[in-house]
């Protein structure tokens, strides 16, 4: 097929998994391209997914680059679309088209430590640069990883994150004091300033509810980041992709194009439209 | 004729009182010979108000607009808010309060009678004059629009120049004030309400559907006529909407399950279903501001498709929008002598 | 399967597509008895059961219109026998209104009709879909509100 | 939007099938999206058609299923029961699509019915995909009815009730029960008396355990719904305690006030302490505070003095009782037909010109005259007496629209009366026609024109004036065509049933509607004729249409035994299928509570949006349609349905 | 598109139709009454009738490139099978338009950059690659809210234009400024005479006294962006949008505004069949940025009024270099409140 970047590549969902059940459901969506279709990602991009009839919408690819086979889809169920994508089976066939956006400068950070600090569905974002640097993991200093759901069952990754384990600190975190927890209760951010990682030769890759992101920044700074060393994702309205439509656009940027990974620093700088 | 001086001073009053949040009124507008409407806080700035044929505006929209910033802004100021209304923006008011929009007491109707005239239609008067610009309107006394261009000042009898809404408007005075400006006109000698639906109607009904179809084709959908209608004040709108209504709780299967009635195609049978929504919608609501089709860029006769159900709830219903703020609305109620020989 | 949902087109010409919203406790039963009755009546209209005809709501026909429909009928309970008490008096008032309006823009009148068809008059019910497929007939395609699809 | 969704398609044995190609349609709605089973059987009704489906149900996990068959109202019930019994699965998961009555029986053509049999079933397929899984609302109701009214009606009610074990609570406005009826000499068409038959009944309320009587008392206001009402009720104060009083009759002797006495229709009258009439019930004295000189001893104080067992209390106030109730009982009567009315008639004018409740009262033992005919003005026999039927009914113009039904009857049994009273006089009646259906009826009134030469005159009567101590009756007799004069002793007039005075109110209070010439207005002319329009309020009596007593009677113990279903159990089930608002959406523009015709739906939270009460809402979608912003949908047939539902009719 | 040496002829005004008549190559439009007051670009159908005295048309010409909806793609998906896609890419007739106005054809080079810069929209090229643009300088302005120079174009710009006419004394001065414009000016053959030094100077006239014409000026377009960047914050975006009714006629009519919406529309639900097209779209419309969650980033109107300025006078010219307005004045003009840009700028736009 041309050049079109309208046109969606087709793929067909080979497992679905569900991470969060509920009100804000979230499943996870392994998708192989067909017809021997498909695209190379960085970490941090992400694809506009289509269900014909009902439209398209931008997700974060939350596989590593280096999974070739497949790529892989965190979505949470909250309107027209992510509601039919839930209902699907697999099997059935979507579109796909991206990647789309900029990257985590994971290779500049070769050797350092790295701080992964997650809260709810915010962790497919960041997901692929944690699965890069456990694949690589001797080219990387410690890794830690802070995830914190609101209750036991809104733990994405549950099984993943345990496997992690050895390879990596992690620490997990719930909302509130719930039987047979025997992890942080409490929010991510201040789990964060109970551990305290240290900022030397580090990097903090952040991303959840705004809220959270907020006082994860302020007390990343109190422990000595520097806003060069923070790095996170934002969302915005997107439609096209690829800078036309305008509606992600936020000062000079569009954050399809130039986003959706900011350091702390950049993103400082940017009218707060997002 | 509306003492200008007195209404200014009154707002000014108001406002140094502190018995109202703001005053929204009329102020000379930069772009072009229309009043541009102000929402005026500070009671040294009521001396820009003003009070002129220029004044089209229906502010009630405005009444509308400060209830949803009040709301996103989560403002606690309970004191009302002043409007300026002519009689067609009081009885809009009357339908707002009708339908609980707000409480009869968070407004201050500050009411200006038409008199004799009303206001000017710019399309009107831009050819009456044939070229030449116009810098200012002013009343001229009861029945005639003094205009000002680069010439200097002319006369020109009112009715030459007014918006057809003013000419069949049905009660110039307000029917709903805490201050009135302007005296009671009862005599207005200008059209009969109505008379441009009648005249349509008499139209083959071929003729009619040609007519209408040229005008669906040409519209932009910009939906200015909705944003400007004080009665289209819903979060979001069945048809085709350009706002969501979302609320902490609102359920993802909610969300999901918004009908999408028309597409959002400048089509012509999605755009005839938009305008013939907004029709029914405004049936026994409309208060005839003619707004809608003021704004409209593309020049679509609008006044000439709502008034149409107008004339049947005032004419088949009995049913005069605007004129009681307790009654139930038109289509809520019914009387057991509607029409009923349409039905087989 | 493309054709299964589309109207069968028959060789003399054109079938009109109708849409009848029936209320449950009259018309719908009216039409029932109409079938016990074994009455012949043409089949273009697919009826819709509502509650009530006072649940009829105006964008109902006229989206009806958009998605194609040559024709729509409305069908409650007499006046003073509805189900509800009042529904179908809120419905005379409406369909009144969307009728007029349909009317002035253009759209054949024949096309949008309301009836009043009790529970016990399936000769009725059959006697207003024959009469509204004739009539329809005539007209030809709806081709004034339908959407280019 | 569920996603296992099976459809079944019913052969009904050759009943569809021979012209539907129910195959086709299997096949077809089998690859319907969200369509994952699809089967046509031959009798989907039969106990192995039943068990197809729970079976295809269970073992494919469908979350809805389709039957297309026959009409929803005849099997409806039936699958669903299936669907949930056998299926485990909400029977509101199930939905039927009518392809026998609407479309094999009515149509020949075997493949544009197969078509239509297609749209229609995908119709079933759209809707039931968003159908929600719901749960019928229990409601625990409260064993007490209120009865309010102490006519015959209301004392009929009031009885039945209570011997069936519950309990009641009577209110009657005026001071004492019967009503109406309790001023009537003899009733047709039997001629046996009216307080002979009564009395015992009222006795029977005073004593019975049950039931709790209030008089002058009148409801105030009423919340809660059906199975729960919460009913407050005003007591007036009577300063007299009726315990202690013991009917002497010493105080009235004493009281210094004289009035006009209602209860003898104004015939005769009263003191400000008094007791309506011998038999009243409750038994007691009650003072009228309107003609009472002031409750004061400094003032008057006479009856206080008197009263030897201190039952007179000045310092009694009215009392507001609290009622819970499960049910209504409304039964408020009539008033006959405003006097100041019929002027034409003299009535008001001339003391000779009666109304029908006050020739009863001159016909009655216990009247002002003690059973003697005699004509107000002077006492004598009037030998010339003129009834004139229809006053004020069946007068669109200027009176009542309605034919008020009692009227020939009670005219006939006046004339037959005063014919027994007055063997020598004579009796006309004008009349526009004659309306005696009921037992016995028609006999009662020939025997008046044979036995008691009752002269009927067919016509109106143009003018009543006085002349020369004659009351003058003009009229013309329409079958002889002559203008007709009688100079009468006595005219009697029957006059039009009106609603009580303060129906209006009260049905206001209540939520019941009013017809159009003010009487409470049944649920269904025919089919629920004791019901308002409000679940749980039953209406009896002269209240709800004008009526005699056998009528009234009937009513009165039919709106009993409703009750008495009603609350037979401890739950009230109401369908779960009604209005839900999107609080989104709606902005409290009240449209929708001015249309329901339930008052379900009222503005309630911050920011004032509506709210359904679930057991008022009968779910029929009023709102739905009046709503601009569809911010209101009644379950399971909501917009979003209705228009896949087009959309599915049309093949789009 | 690379810029030859330009060509200039003469044409005498009567010769107008004539030469439109050799054109038939080509659908022609140029402006015209749609209907009562309502200027449009519409189909020619009556070359004669051609006068080209118009003032501003109500929409620019933008929808020949970037029409108010494309069809993107055609798809269709039996359930449980994969979907087919039919990529619809327009190539329409080649299409002449006249009597551009040199602010709408500056408006064409503000949407080549959006469409083209980066990465090439095949849409708007397949469009774009079809329609030629005759210009014709503003003798007198076409609207009293022209601001053109003020936003450094000029009553007869040539950027975006493939001719530029300009009226003179019973005659047009026709210069070609592209070779397309030339091939334009070659169909006429005869009908063209050489412009000689008397018509060069006429021209340089006529443009003189049209760029004479007082407009609403804009101070210091060089400090403008800066100084809406410290403005951002400022309480005056509210103030100034109070009036704003958040309608959509400002961008949809604004020659150089690109925003769109992409969306299925349904022909079928099952088989599901449809098209996914896009549509104009307007940052004025509230749900433009609002999130399924409600979040909305620019809720209020003065922060959607404050997008409008800002990526005109202050974005565009950070990312490109130029500003997204040339000063038509239909936004202006045609605004039911009276919200005016030049007046905002004023008042956030200057140092
Ligand atoms: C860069 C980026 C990465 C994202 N990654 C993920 C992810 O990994 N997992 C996940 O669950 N969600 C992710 N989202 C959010 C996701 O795009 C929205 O939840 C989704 O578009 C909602 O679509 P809908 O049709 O279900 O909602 P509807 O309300 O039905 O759709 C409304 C429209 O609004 C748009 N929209 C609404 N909210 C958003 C939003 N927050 N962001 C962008 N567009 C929106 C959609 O384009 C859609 O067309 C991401 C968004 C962005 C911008
Ligand atoms: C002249 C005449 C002669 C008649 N003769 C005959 C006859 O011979 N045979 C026959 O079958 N029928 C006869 N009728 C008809 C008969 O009187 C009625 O059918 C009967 O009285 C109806 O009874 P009811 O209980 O419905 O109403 P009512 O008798 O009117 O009783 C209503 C009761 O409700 C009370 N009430 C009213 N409003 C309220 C309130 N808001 N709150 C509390 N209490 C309230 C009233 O005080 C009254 O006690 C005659 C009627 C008339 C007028
Ligand atoms: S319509 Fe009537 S009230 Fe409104 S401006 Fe015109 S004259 Fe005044
Ligand atoms: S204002 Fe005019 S162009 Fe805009 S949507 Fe309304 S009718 Fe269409
Ligand atoms: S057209 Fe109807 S739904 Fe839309 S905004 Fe107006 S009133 Fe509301
Ligand atoms: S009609 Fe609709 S918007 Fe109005 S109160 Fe009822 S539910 Fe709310
Ligand atoms: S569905 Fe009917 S009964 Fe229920 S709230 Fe709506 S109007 Fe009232
Ligand atoms: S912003 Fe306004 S003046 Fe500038 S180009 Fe757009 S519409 Fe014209």
């Amino acid at each position: 097929m041309s050049q079109n970047a309208y046109l969606p590549k087709l793929g067909r969902i080979a497992a679905i998994k569900e991470e969060v059940a509920g009100a804000r459901a979230i499943k996870t969506f392994r998708i192989e391209f067909v017809n021997g279709d498909g695209f190379e990602h960085d970490c941090g991009q992400c694809a506009m997914i289509s269900v014909f009839g009902k439209g398209e919408s931008m997700i974060s690819i939350a596989s590593a680059p280096h999974v070739k086979d497949y790529k892989q889809f965190s979505i949470m169920r909250t309107g027209r679309v992510t509601t039919a994508l839930h209902d699907l089976n697999v099997g059935d066939v979507v579109g796909v088209r991206g990647p789309y956006g900029n990257k985590f400068p994971v290779k500049d950070w070769k050797g350092k430590n790295l701080i992964f600090i997650g809260g709810g569905c915010g962790l497919a974002p960041i997901w692929p640069v944690v699965q890069t640097a456990v694949n690589e993991r001797r080219q990387f200093g410690n890794i830690t990883v802070f995830y914190g759901g609101r209750s036991s069952r809104d733990i994405m990754y549950r099984n993943e994150l345990e496997k992690l384990k050895g390879d990596v600190d992690v620490h997990l975190s719930i909302d509130a004091q719930e039987e047979g927890w025997d992890g942080y209760c409490g929010f991510v951010p201040a789990n964060v300033m109970t551990k305290a990682p240290k900022a030397d030769n580090a990097i903090a890759i952040t991303c959840g509810p705004p809220i959270m992101i907020k006082y994860v920044i302020q007390n990343l700074k109190e422990l000595g980041f520097e806003d060069d060393m923070i790095y996170t994702t934002i969302e915005n309205k997107m439609k096209c992709g690829i800078g036309k439509c305008g509606r992600c656009n936020v000062g000079k940027d569009y954050v399809c194009v130039n986003g959706p990974v900011y350091s702390w620093a950049a993103l400082k700088d940017l009218p707060q439209e997002y | 004729m509306i003492d200008v001086a007195a209404l200014k001073a009154h707002a000014k009053s108001l406002l140094e009182k502190g018995s109202v949040r703001a005053v929204i009124g009329y102020r000379k507008s930069t772009a072009g010979l229309l009043a541009e409407p102000a929402t005026i806080a500070d009671a040294d700035a009521t001396d820009d108000l003003i009070f002129d044929p220029t004044c089209v505006q229906n502010l009630a929209l405005y009444l509308v607009n400060d209830k949803k910033e009040r709301v996103h802004s989560r403002s606690d100021d309970k004191r009302p808010i002043a409007v300026v209304a002519k009689g067609c923006d009081s009885r809009a008011i009357t339908v707002l309060l009708q339908e609980k929009h707000f409480p009869r007491e968070s407004v201050h109707v500050i009411g200006v009678s038409c008199e004799g005239t009303g206001v000017v239609d710019a399309r009107k008067l831009a050819k009456k004059l044939d070229g030449k610009k116009a810098l200012s309107v002013n009343f001229d006394g009861s029945e005639a629009f003094s205009i000002t261009t680069e010439d200097g000042a002319q006369s020109i009898p009112a009715a030459e120049v007014m918006a057809e809404r003013c000419l069949e408007c049905r009660s110039a005075h307000p029917t709903l004030s805490d201050m009135t400006f302007g005296e009671a006109k009862s005599e207005r000698a200008l059209h009969a309400p109505f008379q441009a639906v009648k005249h349509k109607m008499k139209d083959e009904q071929d003729n009619r559907w040609a007519f209408w179809a040229r005008q669906f084709d040409r519209c932009l959908r910009c939906y200015a006529c909705r944003s400007v209608c004080p009665m289209c004040y819903c979060e979001e709108c069945v048809v085709d909407s350009i706002n969501f209504a979302v609320l902490p709780d609102t359920t993802a299967d909610e969300k999901a399950d918004r009908i999408k009635w028309i597409e959002r195609s400048p089509a012509r049978s999605e755009t005839a279903m938009y305008h013939m929504v907004r029709a029914i919608h405004l049936a026994g609501r409309c208060v005839d501001c003619a707004e809608c089709e003021r704004v409209c860029p593309v020049n679509i006769p609008l006044r000439l498709l709502n008034t149409r159900l107008e004339m049947e709830a005032f004419e088949t219903f009995e049913y005069n929008p605007g004129s009681d703020m307790n009654a139930p609305t038109l289509t809520s109620s019914f009387r057991d002598t509607d029409p009923n020989s349409f039905i087989r | 399967m493309a054709n299964a949902v589309e109207t069968a087109k028959d060789e003399t010409g054109f079938e009109p597509k109708i849409v009848a919203f029936l209320c449950k406790w009259c018309s719908s039963a009216g039409s029932d008895l109409a079938g016990v009755s074994r009455l012949q009546y043409p089949s273009n209209a697919v009826p819709i059961t509502i509650m009530c005809s006072g649940s009829m709501s105006p964008m109902f026909v006229l989206s009806a219109f958009n998605k194609g429909a040559d024709g729509v009928l409305v069908s409650g309970c007499h006046p003073g026998d509805c189900h509800y008490l009042k529904g179908n008096f809120f419905a005379r008032r409406k369909i009144y209104l969307v009728q007029k309006l349909l009317q002035f823009v253009g759209l054949e009148n024949d096309r949008f009709r309301m009836s009043w068809v009790s529970a016990a008059e399936g000769v009725k019910f059959a006697g207003v879909v024959d009469e509204f497929v004739k009539d329809i007939k005539k007209l030809g395609p709806q081709t004034r509100l339908k959407a280019k699809r | 939007m569920t996603k296992r969704t099976g459809v079944f398609v019913c052969h009904c044995g050759n009943n569809i099938a021979a012209t539907v190609d129910v195959a086709r349609v299997a096949k077809e709605m089998g690859e319907v999206e969200g369509v994952i089973f699809s089967k046509d059987y031959v009798y989907m009704c039969s106990d192995p058609g039943q068990s197809t489906m729970a079976n295809a149900i269970k073992d494919n996990k469908l979350d809805s299923v389709v039957v297309s068959c026959c009409s929803p109202t005849l099997h409806e019930k039936t699958f669903r029961e299936v669907t949930e019994d056998g299926g485990e699965l909400n029977p509101y998961r199930c939905e039927i699509a009518n392809i026998r009555e609407q479309c094999a029986w009515v149509h020949k053509d075997k493949p544009k019915a197969t078509e239509k049999a297609l749209k229609i079933t995908k119709a079933a397929i759209k809707r039931v995909q968003n159908n929600q899984s719901l749960t019928p609302i229990g409601v625990p109701v409260t064993k007490k009815v209120m009865v309010i009214g102490g006519g015959v009606a209301g004392i009929q009610a009031a009885l039945d009730l209570a011997n069936a074990g519950l309990q009641v609570v009577l209110v009657e406005k005026s001071p004492t029960l019967g009503g109406n009826m309790i001023k009537l000499s003899e009733t047709f068409p039997t001629l046996d008396c009216s307080q002979c038959i009564l009395s015992p009944k009222m006795v029977e309320v005073s004593k019975n355990k049950n039931i709790k009587l209030l008089t002058q008392a009148e409801v105030q206001d009423v919340s809660g719904f059906v199975g729960n009402f919460k009913v407050k009720v005003r007591q007036k104060a009577i300063f007299v305690d009726p315990e202690l009083c013991k009917i002497c009759d010493d105080c009235s002797k004493v009281c210094p006030t004289v009035v006009k006495n209602e209860y003898d229709e104004n015939l005769t009258a009263r003191r400000a302490i008094f007791i309506p009439f011998a038999q009243a019930i409750p038994a007691t004295y009650t003072l009228d505070e309107s003609s009472c000189l002031g409750l004061n001893p400094v003032v008057c104080g006479k009856c206080a003095d008197v009263c030897e067992v201190g039952a007179i209390n000045y310092d009694m106030r009215p009392k507001i009782i609290t009622e819970d109730v499960g049910a209504i009982v409304v039964a408020t009567g009539f008033d006959l037909y405003g006097k100041e009315n019929l002027g034409e008639y003299g009535m008001g004018k001339y003391d000779n010109v009666l109304d029908g409740l006050q020739f009863e009262r001159l016909c009655s033992a216990s009247g002002p005259t003690g059973g003697h005919v005699l004509r107000p003005s002077d006492h004598k026999e009037p030998k010339n007496v003129v009834f004139i039927q229809c006053a004020g009914s069946r007068d669109p113009e200027s009176h009542c629209a309605y034919c008020s039904k009692i009227c020939c009857m009670y005219t006939a049994k006046h004339a037959t009366l005063y014919k027994h009273h007055v063997p020598d006089g004579q009796a006309y009646v004008f009349y526009i026609d004659i309306r005696s259906g009921g037992k016995g009826y028609e006999e009662f009134v020939q025997r008046s024109m044979e036995r008691d030469e009752v002269m009927y005159l067919r016509g109106r009567v143009s003018k009543v004036y006085e002349q020369d101590g004659k009351m003058v009756v003009k009229g013309v007799d329409t079958i002889s065509g002559k203008n007709v004069q009688i100079d009468a002793d006595m005219v009697v007039l029957a006059l039009a049933m009106q609603p009580s005075k303060g129906t209006a109110d009260v049905a206001k209070t209540l939520k019941i509607g009013r017809d159009k010439d003010g009487f409470l207005a049944e649920a269904h002319p025919k089919l629920r004729p004791v019901e308002s329009v409000t679940a749980g309020i039953f209406l009896a009596g002269a209240a709800q249409a004008p009526k005699d007593i056998p009528e009234t009677v009937c009513q009165a113990s039919a709106a009993a035994s409703k009750v008495i279903a009603l609350l037979s159990k401890d739950e009230l089930m109401h369908s779960p299928a009604i209005a839900k608002v999107r609080l989104s959406h709606c902005t409290g523009c009240e449209m929708c509570v001015q249309a329901c015709p339930y008052g379900a739906i009222s503005l309630t939270g911050p920011g004032a949006k509506a709210s359904v009460n679930d057991v008022l809402c009968e779910g029929c979608g009023t709102c739905q349609a009046v709503c601009l912003r569809a911010a209101i949908d009644v379950k399971n047939i909501t917009q979003l349905q209705i228009h896949d539902m087009i959309n599915a009719s049309l093949g789009v | 598109m690379t810029k030859t040496v330009a060509m200039e002829k003469m044409l005498n005004k009567a010769d107008l139709a004539a030469w439109m008549g050799k054109l038939d190559s080509h659908r022609l439009f140029s402006p015209a009454l749609e209907d009562e007051d309502v200027w449009n670009y519409m189909p020619v159908e009556e070359a004669a009738k051609v006068l080209l005295n118009h003032p501003n048309t109500v929409r620019p010409p933008k929808g020949f490139v970037f029409p108010q909806r494309e069809v993107l793609y055609e798809y269709s998906q039996v359930p449980g099978e994969a979907p087919v896609l039919n990529e619809t890419l327009p190539d329409p007739a080649p299409a002449v338009v006249f009597g551009v106005r040199p602010c709408d054809s500056r408006g064409l080079v503000r949407q080549d950059i959006v469409f083209t810069k980066e990465y090439e929209d095949p849409y708007y090229q397949g469009r774009r690659a079809k329609v030629i643009y005759v210009g014709q300088a503003c003798n007198q302005p076409p609207s009293p809210n022209c601001f053109c120079m003020s936003v450094g174009g000029s009553p007869c710009a040539e950027d975006g234009l493939d001719v530029l006419m300009t009226e003179l004394d019973g005659k047009y001065h026709v210069k070609a400024l592209t070779p397309r414009g030339s091939e334009l000016l070659a169909k006429g053959g005869e009908l063209f005479k050489d412009a000689q030094a008397a018509d060069k100077a006429a021209v340089e006239k006529a443009h003189a006294s049209a760029k004479a014409h007082p407009q609403r000026p804009i101070k210091d377009l060089g400090k403008v962006a800066g100084a809406l960047k410290a403005n951002f914050d400022s309480p005056a975006w509210d103030e100034m949008a109070k009036a704003c009714i958040g309608c959509g006629i400002c961008t949809f009519l604004c020659p150089t505004c690109h925003c769109f919406d992409i969306s299925d529309e349904v022909k079928c639900s099952s088989p599901c069949k449809g098209e996914r097209v896009r549509t104009w779209d307007s940052c004025q419309f509230p749900d433009f940025t609002m999130h399924t969650s409600g979040h909305n980033p620019r809720e209020t109107l003065g922060s959607r009024l404050r997008q409008r300025v800002c990526h005109k006078f202050l974005y565009f010219v950070e990312n490109h270099d130029t500003q997204q307005c040339t000063g038509c004045g239909r936004c202006v003009s045609l605004c039911p409140v009276g919200i005016d840009i030049v007046s905002v700028v004023e008042r956030l736009g200057q140092p």
